[in-house]
């Protein structure tokens, strides 16, 4: 149904005695959260357990002695925050206001610190905070670039499923660069080249051929894949130490801020990519909403015609941005082997791309919700790894499910509905 | 994520006008066969198989010796270069549709069988992304909805014993069910809070998978006395009949799912839901003025695709394998996404799209072992098949057809 | 500046759009346009302006030959085109719409917003627009985006400037604003290529008048030629510009809408405590400023608001929280103001839209099949009956021309007994004959005791139809008054005036257009 | 120089990989076969390592081979039937997954030898060991070698806790893991230390696993945790993705890893530093005695058990780290070697195969 209608242009009072039903949603989750934490796992933990929480890493310069936490108190004073959260967010419903994101984000993080104190109840093993938020961001790099791939190509018109390829192609690349050229930032350069070769011919046959983009992405994954893996077991395997064996990315500490606690290390000692993805990201936010170029790129994807009787090359910005996105897709992909200074292995990226589209709508096609949501996947992906040390009754297969699950609770439960850019997919045809 | 209309990219060739000067009826008539579909896909495929030759070659061993001396004896290379391709061909061809060199009658006909048999699960899951597709739902989720499908038409197949019939069908509806009601979550989640099925599918794919994982990890699942994530074999009463023989795998799983190609296609082109699908699918604000309710279609078209999906899964645990085990949904829900766009979401395309997809399968072993084309490079080949027949104006171009009188309209 | 067409052929595919079409615009002219629907006056325009390339014939900008490869160069020539479909991004605010393809920018490609800004101010202050540049386009109503289409032409220095049907979605005043404006543009010398179905304007404005039929020209005329004569001229046949109906026969109360309120998201009323009622054989015609409740009022009793308070009773039975279905079911025929969007869709084919909302009912369904043979027996009957242009009954929808489509959607509301007929913009962007027809459908669907509600932002059409007429403002009805209220009275209130006042201040200032009851209107007039 | 082709068509000579021999030696007129599981050849582990032995049994026996790699379980019976079309002597397939494959290949062609890795045949029905004549099971007890492994680390570690990760929890993967955990226990009971293993929990036979063979960089951040536990000796049970283990543990001062399947110290020559030893799981040397047997005309049936005693399975030298480990702990593994051989010490895995 059509919603062109406008606001009356008045803000004229309203004096009538309709009111709008009150949406209890939000307020519900928060209960039910809040109960969670006291009652399992508040008191899910046994009585006079302590849970062990690293909040530094042993590479940080500032020490901090592990906090012993005692668990039952701790999870229910959390889930009594959260109830109070949870009470805030009904006197909001009920006055039929609505808060900003920090409320869900809020209640998010004190119930996963919850579920954290009672995980580590009365363990040996400890709760390594740092680490878990930096493996967060780490998992998030390719995620993030993958995403911002997928963004710059939605956006100007060209659904991107070869994300995958184009991740691997950058791994591969990046991977032989490193070693032939025995310096990783050299790969940097090569990492992306890697990925707008593939986006050319997804280029080429979507927009030139207009071949249904999205069998030409799952058609370019498999050529990717099939490629590298030919390559990998024909040269790579048998040259591994001429070939397939990259020097990593250094990590680079940032002075003084990377003494900051806790989140020191986490966002200021890391390597060049995990910056690149910050910068990237936040430029890309600015560049798209502000620049010539971001302008005219989102004219193509929502309306390719009215950007045409501008003037504007719709063929030929699709063209451009396909490549960029391609780029920065391959540069992505070289941190899943130049940056802790692995070899190519096939297959490597194991499904990344996609989930990194999941993260692109999941962000509702913003650089920085995408990074969000990056960040939430590889958060959950870390936590998975602590919990399985940890030993819980869950099974491993289940604790694999977590990242998964996490995101179809984000998408049902906080996003909803989220609006692709109009043209998308739709081939230009004067 | 919107796709694609596949109505509005499909052919209308049948009512274009000849107003076209005539130079000679024969002229015409020739003209007239290299522009139509089925020459652009024989020249498709043409196409592809040329460009993958030259991987082909390049990846023979005897190839890159030769290449070494290309000079002083061009013709050794030469000769390598054309062993190796149409040794590769042949073999695929022997194992995609007819092998003269096997030595018995049954032997020979067997790969086009084999194509039949591997086709049999993508056309399920084809007819089911496909009915989603042409109601505007774009369902990656085959993948996880074909598992959902195997599992519990395995775990009906080897749990219980039931008469014989009965068996099959409880666990065939089993299976239909499980892949449904999988999908319907993503139905269920998109009608009630707006979320994208793209994003809820991906997810679902996953952990589908890792469900698959943990249940062959249970007593339930495992053979008695064994470790190995590795099922029961699905007794003989619960396994679709054999069509045309023990020497034969091809089962009548082939023939219920010509049987749904059928019934999807009569139930979008002639009923009153496919209507209603149908319109949500073009246009769900005209739809829902017109009394549909979008919502609820875009449940039910859920349901069936991921019911048709999961049939994919129980002609593997059903049919093929007859058992369960890691990778028993191989590569089926995603390959599934290409035959359905490939062939415009329509049945008849789709089946077309998965005998393709099939003989490609059914070939690549004999490709592999008898032509030691690697694996990967049978992939590259598959990927460029389906590429060129993706793409009309590309083999046009390259092969210099003439375009049909309807497309320089546009 | 001078434009000169010679012989200008366009053809799609064997269908020649434009055929050998000579045309000469006088720098300073308003040079008007008029073609029935599909004539081919869009898509000269389009060839003009570089969007598409002509098949034979070349174009002259002040005797000079001149080669456009997009539109580009057509504007660097000076040539603006405000389209007949909008071309906005609906995501971009005004501003970013006007500087599209020439950003201010410095040398690090960030727009410079403030300048932008001023581009935009500059040209709305001119003109008076009142337009905010940093409103959402899709946020603002037609009229306004119409307003940014003219500033987008005029910020890029137009020295022609195409409007293609520009006024078929304006209020009165503003019809009268831009001629008001054309008339500046046309002293300050600019050329103006004017496109519209409203011969009213028409005469108005034009210094000059060509009229197309089937991609020919079939001749020209002077603003001094009767409406009748132009009308006759454009589409071939004498055609009937007001509409013939006879008294209301007034029945029972057929839908009593009391006290109807429906808030938004935001809690902002939308409606805002509607009560009316319509009887059998009535016509009320809902008259209004578009984005003043009218597109809710009717969704609202289709059924489309179900979190609306208040009451709809429709012969005695309460429609509010029932279904879309059932409302329809309960006997109403409801015609959507966007055709495309919501009244059809647009690749399903003409027999399957016309059953798009009867389709799982008794003639046309059995046993959860549909009766293909008896929907395209009923289909080629409606085509007849309702002259809808078409090779077959298997044409896609969108393959019609806007007013055939219209009736496609009036043919399938209407083909079933009614107890109510709500339509929105029936005639919206329609040539004069085929207005014709839809109005004679609609006075006879009143004339069988059917209630009827028509909303309209077209006063000629309020003022033909209407037995009554309430007027709608921010979401109420601030009047309802008789079917003969004259034309600046009802834009008045339309602009918020209560009747009384709007009658007092209507007497003190007459408007130009609006207040023009043009003589040769007549009856059954023929040449 | 060129190799002579044969004019057989109807034989497979028209691979060229297969009847392209070393100069010197005319190719045996002997066909040797192996089909992968869905993890190809290049998997790092048991495909890669069977595979090798073929490749070796090529150059050294002169015979010919072809190999056939599965993507997906949906090819088993596929690429062992093409296998037996190709008229292969003998037919090697690789993994638990190809049981089902094998019997009914075998069955079905009497008289084409196969050769079964990682597992035994039983009947489908009855679930009761089989044998048939013209199969052979190619068997290793490897958790006998990673309990050697295990014994070293905790000789070995500084910090009191060692760690292993597997990629899926498949009984060749978890077979190494409960051979650490026991070797371990074992170190703590003769020393009554407190060792302690995480990762792998025999008892509930769960734990830490990558849940992919693919994704290397998981290996890094699993590694990354069990060091930030206070892991200092790590066992990737996880194929490809142990690189990302040995990429983890080169970043920490003092923390080494442990290979598996082959020597990782050939392999990684970038980590050689960093790698305490390997758990041996000598397939290429079964497949080519296999291989030669057959070839020679002794097939022989009897499953063939890789254990500590014939050297199918073992630990490999500490190269590097020979210093790293305590004179005492190498002479106890030696010993333990002995005891294991002798039948004296019993070490147990659920996922050992039945069949001895
Ligand atoms: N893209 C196209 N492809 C094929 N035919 C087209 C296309 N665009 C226009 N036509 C044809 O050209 C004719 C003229 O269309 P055009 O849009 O110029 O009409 P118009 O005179 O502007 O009508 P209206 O008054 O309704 O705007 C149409 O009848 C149609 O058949
Ligand atoms: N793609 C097409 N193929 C065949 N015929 C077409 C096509 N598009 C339009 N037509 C024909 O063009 C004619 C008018 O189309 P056109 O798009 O010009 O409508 P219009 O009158 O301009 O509509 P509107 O009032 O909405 O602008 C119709 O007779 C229709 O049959
Ligand atoms: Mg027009
Ligand atoms: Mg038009």
């Amino acid at each position: 149904m059509s919603t062109a209608t406008a606001l009356p242009t008045s803000s004229k009072a309203y004096e009538g005695n309709v009111q709008l039903p009150i949406s209890w949603r939000g307020t519900i989750t928060y209960v039910i959260i809040g109960l969670l934490s006291i009652l399992g796992f508040g008191l899910g933990s046994p009585a006079g357990s302590e849970s062990r929480f690293l909040l530094s890493t042993s590479r940080d310069a500032v020490q901090i002695a592990p906090l012993m936490i005692p668990a039952r108190m701790t999870a229910i004073i959390l889930g009594l925050a959260i109830l109070a959260l949870a009470a805030y967010a009904a006197h909001n419903a009920v006055n039929r206001r609505k808060a900003g994101v920090w409320l869900p984000a809020l209640v998010g993080i004190l119930g996963i610190l919850a579920f954290l104190v009672w995980s580590g109840a009365g363990k040996s093993e400890s709760v390594p905070i740092p680490l878990l938020l930096s493996q967060g961001l780490v998992f998030a790099v390719p995620l993030a670039f993958g995403a911002m791939a997928g963004l710059i190509n939605e956006r100007v018109g060209v659904i991107n499923i070869a994300i995958e390829g184009q991740l691997l192609a950058g791994a591969f690349a990046a991977a032989v660069v490193a070693t032939l050229a025995g310096n990783a930032y050299v790969a940097l350069l090569f990492a992306p080249i890697a990925g707008g070769l593939v986006a050319v011919l997804l280029a080429l046959f979507s927009i030139k051929y207009r071949v249904n983009q999205i069998v030409v992405g799952v058609v370019l994954n498999v050529l990717v894949v099939g490629i590298t893996s030919y390559l990998f077991s024909t040269v790579l395997k048998d040259n591994k130490a001429t070939l397939n064996t990259p020097p990593g990315l250094p990590r680079i500490e940032i002075p003084l801020l990377a003494d900051i606690p806790v989140i020191g290390s986490v966002l200021f000692n890391q390597n060049i990519l995990v910056y690149l993805m910050f910068i990237g990201v936040f430029l890309l936010q600015f560049l798209l909403f502000r620049s010539r170029w971001g302008l005219r790129l989102r004219s193509v994807g929502e309306h390719p015609k009215a950007a045409d009787t501008v003037g504007i090359k719709v063929n030929r910005t699709r063209w451009i941005n396909v490549i960029v996105g391609g780029a920065v897709a391959g540069l992505g992909g070289a941190s899943f082997t130049i940056a802790a200074a692995i070899g190519f292995g096939k297959d490597m990226t194991a499904g990344k791309g996609y989930i990194a589209l999941a993260a692109m709508i999941l962000g509702r096609w913003n650089p920085n919700g995408a990074l969000a949501a990056a960040i939430l996947f590889g958060f959950a992906e870390a936590l998975r790894g602590t919990l399985s040390i940890i030993g819980t009754p869950v099974p491993t297969h289940f604790l694999a499910m977590l990242p998964y699950l996490a995101t179809i609770f984000a998408v049902a439960g906080l996003v909803g509905k989220v609006r692709a850019p109009a043209a998308e997919g739709v081939p230009y045809v004067k | 994520m919107s796709v694609e209309t596949p109505q509005a990219q499909a052919p209308q060739s049948p009512e274009s006008p000849v107003e076209q000067p005539q130079p000679s009826r024969w002229g015409g008539a020739l003209r007239e066969m290299m522009a139509s579909n089925a020459t652009v896909i024989v020249f498709a495929i043409v196409g592809a198989l040329l460009m993958a030759a030259v991987l082909i070659a390049a990846a023979n061993s005897e190839v890159q010796r030769t290449a070494g001396y290309i000079f002083a004896r061009p013709s050794d290379f030469f000769s390598a270069v054309w062993n190796s391709v149409s040794s590769a061909y042949s073999s695929l061809f022997r194992g995609a549709v007819y092998d003269p060199q096997a030595n018995t009658f049954a032997r020979q006909f067997k790969p086009i069988t084999e194509t039949l048999t591997a086709a049999t699960p993508l056309i399920f899951a084809g007819l089911g992304l496909g009915v989603g597709f042409r109601s505007g739902i774009f369902n990656i989720g085959a993948q996880g909805q074909v598992i959902l499908g195997a599992v519990v038409s395995a775990f009906f197949g080897f749990a219980f014993s039931l008469p014989l019939g009965l068996h099959l069908l409880v666990a065939v509806l089993g299976g239909a069910l499980a892949g449904g009601l999988w999908a319907g979550i993503a139905g269920f989640l998109k009608a009630r809070f707006g979320a994208n099925e793209v994003i809820v599918t991906i997810m679902l794919n996953s952990i589908a998978g890792f469900l698959m994982s943990y249940l062959l990890t249970t007593q339930a699942f495992m053979r008695p006395g064994s470790n190995n994530p590795v099922s029961q074999r699905v007794y003989d009463t619960a396994m679709f009949p054999s069509l045309m023989g023990d020497n034969f795998r091809l089962h009548w799983g082939f023939i219920l799912a010509l049987v749904a190609a059928y019934g999807v296609w009569w139930l979008m082109e002639r009923s009153t839901l496919g209507f209603k699908f149908r319109a949500v699918g073009f246009n769900p604000d005209a739809a829902r003025t017109a009394g549909i309710k979008v919502e609820r279609m875009y449940l039910y078209v859920m349901l069936l695709a991921g019911g048709l999906a999961g049939m994919g899964g129980v002609s593997q645990t059903l049919g093929t394998e007859g058992v369960l085990q890691e990778g028993v949904a191989g590569n089926i829900g995603f390959d599934a996404i290409t035959v359905a766009l490939l062939g415009r979401s329509k049945p008849v395309g789709i089946i077309g799209a998965a005998i393709l997809f099939g003989a490609l399968r059914a070939g690549s072993p004999l490709m592999q072992t008898a032509s030691g084309t690697p694996i990967d490079i049978v992939q590259v080949v598959q990927a460029l098949v389906v590429l060129l027949i993706a793409a009309p104006p590309l083999v046009r171009a390259i092969f210099r057809l003439p375009v049909p009188v309807k497309e320089n309209a546009a | 500046m001078k434009l000169e067409l010679r012989g200008i052929t366009k053809r799609f595919g064997n269908f020649t759009a434009n055929d050998s079409i000579d045309l000469v615009v006088e720098p300073g002219q308003v040079h008007a346009l008029l073609g029935e629907n599909g004539a081919g006056k869009s898509t000269l325009m389009n060839v003009i302006y570089g969007l598409y390339d002509p098949d034979g014939g070349e174009i002259l900008l002040d005797d000079e030959p001149v080669n456009f490869a997009g539109p580009g160069d057509a504007m660097a020539a000076g040539i603006g085109m405000v389209h007949q479909h909008f071309m906005l991004v609906p995501v971009f605010t005004v501003a970013e719409n006007v500087i599209l393809g020439y950003e201010p920018t410095g040398k690090t490609g960030i727009i410079n917003l403030k300048e932008a800004r001023r581009r935009v101010k500059e040209i709305s202050d001119r003109f008076g627009f009142n337009i905010d540049p940093d409103a959402y386009i899709e946020d603002l109503p037609v009229g306004a985006q119409q307003r940014v289409e003219i500033i987008k032409a005029l910020s890029r220095d137009a020295r022609i400037l195409i409007l293609d049907e520009p006024t078929a979605v304006l209020t009165p005043q503003e019809t009268d604003e831009l001629i008001e404006i054309m008339r500046q543009l046309k002293a300050s010398g600019t050329s103006i290529v004017f496109i519209t179905h409203k011969l009213r304007e028409v005469k108005a404005v034009a210094d000059k008048i060509t009229v197309i039929r089937r991609g020919k020209i079939v001749g020209s005329a002077d603003p001094t030629a009767s409406e009748t004569e132009l009308a006759s001229a454009m589409v071939g046949r004498a055609v009937n510009l007001g509409v013939e109906k006879a008294l209301p026969t007034l029945g029972e109360v057929r839908l009593a809408v009391s006290d109807l309120t429906l808030l938004s998201d935001q809690g902002v009323p939308l409606l805002d405590r509607v009560n009316f009622e319509v009887r059998s054989g009535e016509i009320l015609a809902v008259a209004g400023v578009q984005g003043n409740g009218q597109t809710e009022l009717t969704e609202t009793i289709l059924g489309a608001h179900p979190k609306a308070n208040g009451s709809i009773v429709l012969d005695d039975k309460e429609l509010l929280g029932r279904s879309i279905r059932q409302v329809l079911d309960a006997g109403l025929g409801f015609v959507p103001e966007d055709r495309s969007t919501d009244g059809m869709i647009a690749e399903f084919t003409i027999e399957e839209n016309l059953i798009l909302d009867q389709h799982d009912k008794s003639p046309y369904a059995k046993r959860g099949g549909l009766d293909l043979a008896y929907i395209q027996k009923t289909t080629e009957q409606y085509i007849e009956q309702f002259d809808v242009r078409t090779q077959s009954s298997k044409a896609l929808g969108k393959q019609l021309s806007g007013g055939n489509q219209q009736k496609v959607v009036l043919a399938r509301e209407l083909s079933r007994p009614l107890r109510l007929f709500i339509a929105s913009q029936p005639t919206r962007g329609l040539d004069v004959g085929s207005i014709e027809f839809i109005h004679k459908r609609i006075v006879q669907e009143r004339d069988h005791g059917t209630a009827v509600i028509i909303v309209s932002t077209e006063l000629d059409e309020v003022v033909n139809l209407a037995d009554r007429i309430a007027v709608m403002y921010e979401g109420g009805i601030i009047g309802i008054v008789p079917g003969d209220t004259p034309r600046d009275v009802l834009g008045l209130m339309m602009a918020g005036l209560r009747y009384e006042e709007a009658q007092a201040q209507a007497l003190a200032h007459p408007t130009e257009i609006t207040g023009d009851e043009s003589s040769d209107n007549t009856l059954g007039g023929a040449l | 120089g060129d190799a002579p082709e044969t004019e057989n068509t109807t034989s497979p000579t028209n691979d060229p990989s297969a009847t392209q021999t070393t100069d010197d030696a005319p190719a045996v007129d002997f066909l040797g076969c192996m089909v992968s599981d869905f993890g190809g050849f290049d998997d790092n582990s048991f495909n890669e390592t069977s595979y090798s032995g073929l490749e070796r049994a090529k150059s050294e026996l002169s015979i010919q081979i072809a190999s056939a790699e599965s993507t997906d379980a949906g090819q088993y019976t596929t690429n062992v039937d093409s296998m037996v079309q190709q008229g292969c002597d003998l037919v090697f397939n690789v993994g638990f997954n190809l049981a089902d494959a094998t019997l009914t290949a075998a069955q079905n062609n009497t008289e084409s030898h196969f050769a079964l890795i990682d597992s035994a045949l039983s009947d489908p029905e009855t679930f009761e060991p089989i044998t048939l004549d013209n199969v052979k099971p190619l068997l290793y007890n490897t958790h006998e070698a990673a309990f050697l492994a295990g014994y070293v680390a905790a000789g070995t570690t500084k910090t009191g806790t060692v760690a292993t990760f597997g990629g899926q929890p498949y009984p060749s993967v978890t077979i190494f893991m409960d051979g650490f955990v026991d070797g371990v226990a074992k170190y703590n009971e003769d020393k009554g230390t407190d060792v302690k293993v995480l990762g792998w929990d025999k008892e509930a036979q769960s734990g830490s696993m990558t849940e992919t063979f693919d994704e290397i960089p998981k290996g890094k951040e699993l590694t990354e945790q069990f060091i930030s536990q206070g892991a200092d000796i790590i066992m990737p049970v996880a194929g490809p993705v142990g690189e990302g283990a040995m990429a983890a543990a080169i970043e920490h001062e003092g923390v080494y890893v442990i290979g598996v399947d082959t020597d990782a110290f050939d392999k990684y020559t970038q980590y050689q530093d960093i790698l305490l030893t390997s758990v041996l799981k000598a397939m290429d040397l079964s497949v080519f005695d296999t291989v030669r047997s057959a070839k020679d005309g002794m097939w022989d049936p009897t499953p063939y058990v890789g254990t500590l005693e014939n050297g199918g399975v073992g630990i490999a030298s500490y190269h590097n780290l020979e210093d790293a480990v305590s004179a005492e702990v190498r002479e106890e593994v030696e010993n333990l070697r002995a005891e294991i051989i002798a039948g004296n010490l019993k070490v147990e895995s659920p996922s050992a195969s039945p069949v001895n």
